[in-house]
């Protein structure tokens, strides 16, 4: 279970949010919306610990996040606004690499699959990820969550410049990791298509 | 004292081009420190009153 | 990282700061004239012309002072910096930030009256001596750690990121100093000390140290002065917080 | 829980590095030709006379070891920082200056690593012979890897800043002053006939006091720069 | 249709570099104090000497020179190419080369003219004395736009490509050394009481004949760097 | 009226497109749609001139644009997948900047203007771009369609992390733009709110 208490963050003189509560139990998802620039990208670096609150605390099973450090990184995956992936390296050398820099399995098979699972055809798995399309890239950088076994996902505008297809592929995975008995938070402006006993919407204002 | 007319204390024995800009740079320094250091507060102080 | 308990040098401190900086920098402006004028007074009407150097060396009177606070000053800086990390105290960043300025004016004026001294007594403006290429990087280091901080707008980062330099710093200059020593004393033979000074007169000794306590006054006057520049500043641009404003901040001026 | 143990963690980092350095193996050349003409412009500038040159090759070298350093300093986090990645190494469930460690151990077999194999070659150059040349290809091996570590503390702290190439510079240059001094006087030395193991201790002591303490420092101003 | 005039597109180019230079003064003085530093590292390896120290002054101002404009190099076009800016740059109804020259311009006013400031204070401290100190100044006042205008060649052909830094370094400091030759000649002539117009309007030359062809050849980079 | 006659185009070994023709009539919007990775980027650089076409020409007026050059510049305004606005600057400068070099009115309320119609609040305008939110730069970025007086617009993308406050704003600008008798060509993988008989699509494959 992963909470947050009275959180409140500011960037700059701005003051994003404040006194946020919120609770994610397993098998859910929490959906954070809001307009630009209303502090869904903060919010998430916050719950990741890449960034310190101004008040409040971020539990891990009952934990404060700060006590926990390198247990609490070893639970989630995050995928940000960056890729987070190298433009020179292929998009199999991009995963292999980080798929082990995180300790899930990491053979050529499996990245292998994670990539078709995707959408990214065969000759695309070996061109530098530079040449790739921004939608590409973005694919390249969310199919680490084909690999990931960690429970919580942390993700920034994951359907940002991603085609149809790709969103429900999408989808489907989000779908597949909470009836595991994962935990999900997304940022985003678009709807996602989650049962609505599952999913409970975070609502940040400007 | 040592110094025998206004111009013999000038003068340092010889050395006041050397000892009088140490000590007139020494000064402007410092002198020019408070009154940066002046400046930058009637700045900082003026503007939060009208704001 | 923040927010743990110490909330009250996060916020309080500075507003009570403020009005105690004003009360105490008069006192230490009028010790710092006081010293400096019988300094000054001492050092040109009281202590003898020197037997070997003539008058030149009366410009120990400034150099030394100047030459002692810019190491001291960096020493206190790096102690602000490292308690402004440890306890994540916001007056401990703000010290170090206003003592940075005088430190390297100083540091200036160490390196500018021993060119100055340096012309009469050995002939060059300039020569690579230990002592003087420490000073100069010495200088250097002060210039890094402003500008790092002026390239960095966000103040939080600001703060810590020149608290690091800071500390990493302090524990190069004395490093510098005895390999700069070693590499020039093994280069030539001593042609060029100034540990060599003359076995200096009780009055001369006595309006050095004047000077030197004058001086130190004089730092803490303006760097206190600075210190309340810098709370204004940073209440005005509250990146520091949404505080309440300052009532006495207002009187005190 | 699936957790990468240290040694792995240090192996992944480290192998992305070399990977990407090798995916242009002109990286490695490019750091070994600047060098080489960054060392002949001074012949062209000063003037070629052999005894004036013998006297500053040490200098010169060191001096040179040093910018190839600086300069490749900006490829150590910038790329991370822009695309991401970095962020995603600060998330890796392992003590960050064990990754840092890793970061500067490939910085310097780019970057600080040809310049030592090299270095005989361009002692001779210089007029450098015999002991002296050995006593040069020592120091640099023992004095680069401080000057990694050291400007990976300048490279985290400058992360992002504009125009930080210039900045980095100014931040590292004066802590790199006692390697250059110890490195350069014990070339110095062994031209003179003194020994130089003095120096060269007090290298390896540089080296012990930076490995101990740089990394931690590094990993301070990653975090604090990534806020 | 609007259309800016090409002395319009010109100042317009010009006031965002500098715009952006002085959104951090510091910018300016970092180059300023890079060259002190750098010009501060050789005496630390080559000894205080200061007979040694006069004979190297020239070569190692100038090549301090050389690397301050190599060192910000990377500023000219990199940043513009990673946020898009340089795309619309290349979008504006005007010759690409005249707006190169602005660039190049604001590049020369922040790395080079600070360099040609200083410099007879650096040559104090290798004691240079009073005509010598002129003709330095003088050499590099003629000498550093001329850097920056074969820089900025070298800096398109790497826009975008990994480990520019080095690479541009390669490109370019093989055409610098003319400048450097005769740059560094001059000063060395004073030294030695022979004159040095010839070097010094040779220098003048090299400025005249970089200028007609290097914003050309680099608006040409530019285009290709894009594709 | 603009036209591409039998264009084709390749990036690396792909051929991406080829023999496509399509007319944009004034008053018309062109929407470019695909999968990720189809050649939707490559193919509105390659109608800007940055990128040269395999085969085929792109005609303004009737005029091949190649022999055109400055004078075809002088006709577009491209917001690419980049945002083409430099961080160290704040929006108003960035848009000052950017306005003067296009030869647009420069003026400190149109700039002003401008920023309000994209949504960006009054204290947002003089802070670094740098510190803005995605949605924001991109609003930036945007806001230069406000101030332009040129008859093309190519944009690439320009939906993707705005918020639907923005991309209403956005769509409304288009309109104008159109009953102008202006022509847009627009990669998008978003419906837009225009009326059918101006828009045509034009779609690339994989
Ligand atoms: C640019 C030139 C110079 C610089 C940067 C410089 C720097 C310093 C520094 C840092 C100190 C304090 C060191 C300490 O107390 O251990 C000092 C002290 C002193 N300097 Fe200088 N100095 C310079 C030139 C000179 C010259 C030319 C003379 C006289 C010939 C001189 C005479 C002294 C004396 C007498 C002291 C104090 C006595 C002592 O502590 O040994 N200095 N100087
Ligand atoms: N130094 C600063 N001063 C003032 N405001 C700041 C500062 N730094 C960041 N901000 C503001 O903080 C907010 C950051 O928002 P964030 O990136 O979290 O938004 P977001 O909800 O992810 O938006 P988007 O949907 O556009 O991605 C922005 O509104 C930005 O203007
Ligand atoms: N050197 C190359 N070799 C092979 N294919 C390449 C090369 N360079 C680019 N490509 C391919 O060309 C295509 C470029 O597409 P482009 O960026 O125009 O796509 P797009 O339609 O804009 O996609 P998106 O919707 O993701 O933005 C990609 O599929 C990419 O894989
Ligand atoms: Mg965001
Ligand atoms: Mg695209």
């Amino acid at each position: 279970m992963f909470q947050t208490v009275a959180l409140s963050g500011s960037r700059g003189e701005r003051q994003l949010f404040s006194d946020v509560s919120v609770t994610v139990k397993p098998g859910t998802l929490l959906a954070v919306v809001g307009e630009n620039g209303s502090g869904k990208t903060s919010f998430l670096r916050m719950l990741c610990g890449l960034l310190s609150p101004d008040g409040g605390a971020i539990l891990w099973q009952g934990k404060d996040i700060r006590q926990l450090k390198e247990l609490y990184s070893a639970q989630l995956t995050y995928v940000g606004h960056l890729n987070g992936i190298k433009d020179e390296l292929t998009p199999v050398e991009n995963l292999t690499v980080s798929a082990s820099l995180a300790g899930d399995e990491s053979s050529g098979a499996i990245v292998q699959k994670a990539l078709e699972a995707v959408g990214l055809v065969r000759p695309v798995h070996r061109l530098p990820t530079r040449v790739l399309s921004q939608g590409q890239k973005r694919r390249v950088s969310l199919a680490r969550l084909w690999l990931s076994t960690r429970p919580l996902w942390l993700l920034d505008e994951p359907f940002a410049s991603l085609d149809a297809a790709a969103t429900s592929y999408l989808t489907q995975r989000l779908h597949a990791h909470l009836n595991n008995g994962g935990m999900v938070v997304v940022a985003t402006h678009q709807e996602i298509a989650i049962p609505t006993d599952s999913i409970q919407h975070l609502r940040l204002t400007r | 004292m040592q110094w025998g007319s206004l111009a013999e204390f000038f003068a340092m024995g010889g050395y006041g081009l050397y000892v009088w800009p140490s000590f007139g740079v020494t000064a402007l320094c410092m002198g020019g420190e408070v009154f940066a250091v002046w400046r930058r507060h009637a700045a900082a102080a003026g503007s939060r009153d009208e704001s | 990282m923040s927010g743990t308990g110490i909330n009250w040098f996060k916020y309080s401190s500075p507003q009570a700061l403020y009005p105690l900086a004003g009360r105490m920098i008069p006192w230490f402006a009028a010790l710092a004239l006081g010293l400096i004028g019988v300094g000054l007074y001492v050092g040109f009407f009281v202590a003898p012309t020197d037997v070997t150097q003539g008058d030149a060396y009366r410009i120990i009177f400034v150099h030394v002072p100047a030459a002692w606070m810019s190491m001291f000053l960096y020493v206190i800086m790096a102690i602000w910096a490292g308690l402004g990390l440890g306890l994540n105290a916001r007056p401990s960043f703000m010290m170090a930030q206003a003592i940075a300025p005088t430190g390297a004016m100083f540091t200036f004026l160490a390196l500018f009256t021993g060119s100055m001294w340096g012309k009469p007594t050995w002939g060059a403006w300039w020569v690579w001596d230990a002592r003087l290429t420490s000073e100069l990087i010495l200088l250097f280091q002060y210039i890094g750690i402003i500008l790092l901080r002026s390239s960095i707008d966000d103040l939080r980062r600001a703060d810590r990121a020149s608290a690091v330099l800071a500390l990493v710093g302090v524990i190069n200059v004395p490093i510098i100093y005895f390999s700069v020593r070693w590499w020039n004393t093994l280069h030539q033979g001593a042609s060029v000390s100034i540990t060599a000074a003359p076995t200096m007169a009780g009055t001369m000794v006595t309006a050095m140290l004047v000077m030197m306590f004058g001086f130190w006054m004089y730092s803490i006057a303006v760097t206190l002065a600075r210190m309340r520049c810098v709370i204004v500043e940073r209440e005005r641009h509250p990146s520091w917080g949404k505080q309440a404003s300052m009532p006495d901040a207002v009187e005190a001026r | 829980m699936s957790q990468p143990s240290m040694s792995e963690a240090l192996r992944g980092v480290i192998r992305r590095d070399l990977l990407l350095a090798m995916r242009h193996r002109s990286d490695v050349a490019m750091s070994v030709f600047f060098v080489v003409i960054v060392a002949s412009l001074f012949p062209l500038g000063v003037g070629p006379e052999s005894a004036v040159l013998r006297v500053i090759a040490s200098g010169v070298l060191w001096v040179t070891a040093l910018l190839a350093c600086l300069l490749s300093l900006g490829r150590l986090f910038t790329a991370d920082y822009l695309d991401g990645v970095l962020e995603q190494t600060l998330l890796i469930p392992q003590p960050l200056a064990v990754l840092v460690v890793g970061k500067v151990f490939s910085h310097w077999v780019i970057s600080g690593l040809p310049v030592v194999l090299l270095s005989p070659l361009l002692g001779l150059q210089f007029g450098l012979s015999g002991d002296s040349l050995w006593v040069l290809t020592l120091s640099l091996l023992l004095g680069t890897p401080t000057l990694s570590m050291i400007g990976a503390i300048g490279a985290a702290l400058t992360l992002g800043l504009r125009g930080s190439g210039l900045l980095v510079a100014l931040l590292v240059l004066p802590l790199f002053i006692p390697v250059l001094i110890f490195g350069a006087g014990a070339v110095t030395n062994s031209l003179a006939g003194i020994g130089s193991e003095a120096n060269l201790s007090l290298l390896g002591a540089c080296f012990l006091f930076s490995f101990a303490f740089a990394p931690w420092a590094t990993a301070v101003a990653l975090r604090i720069a990534l806020e």
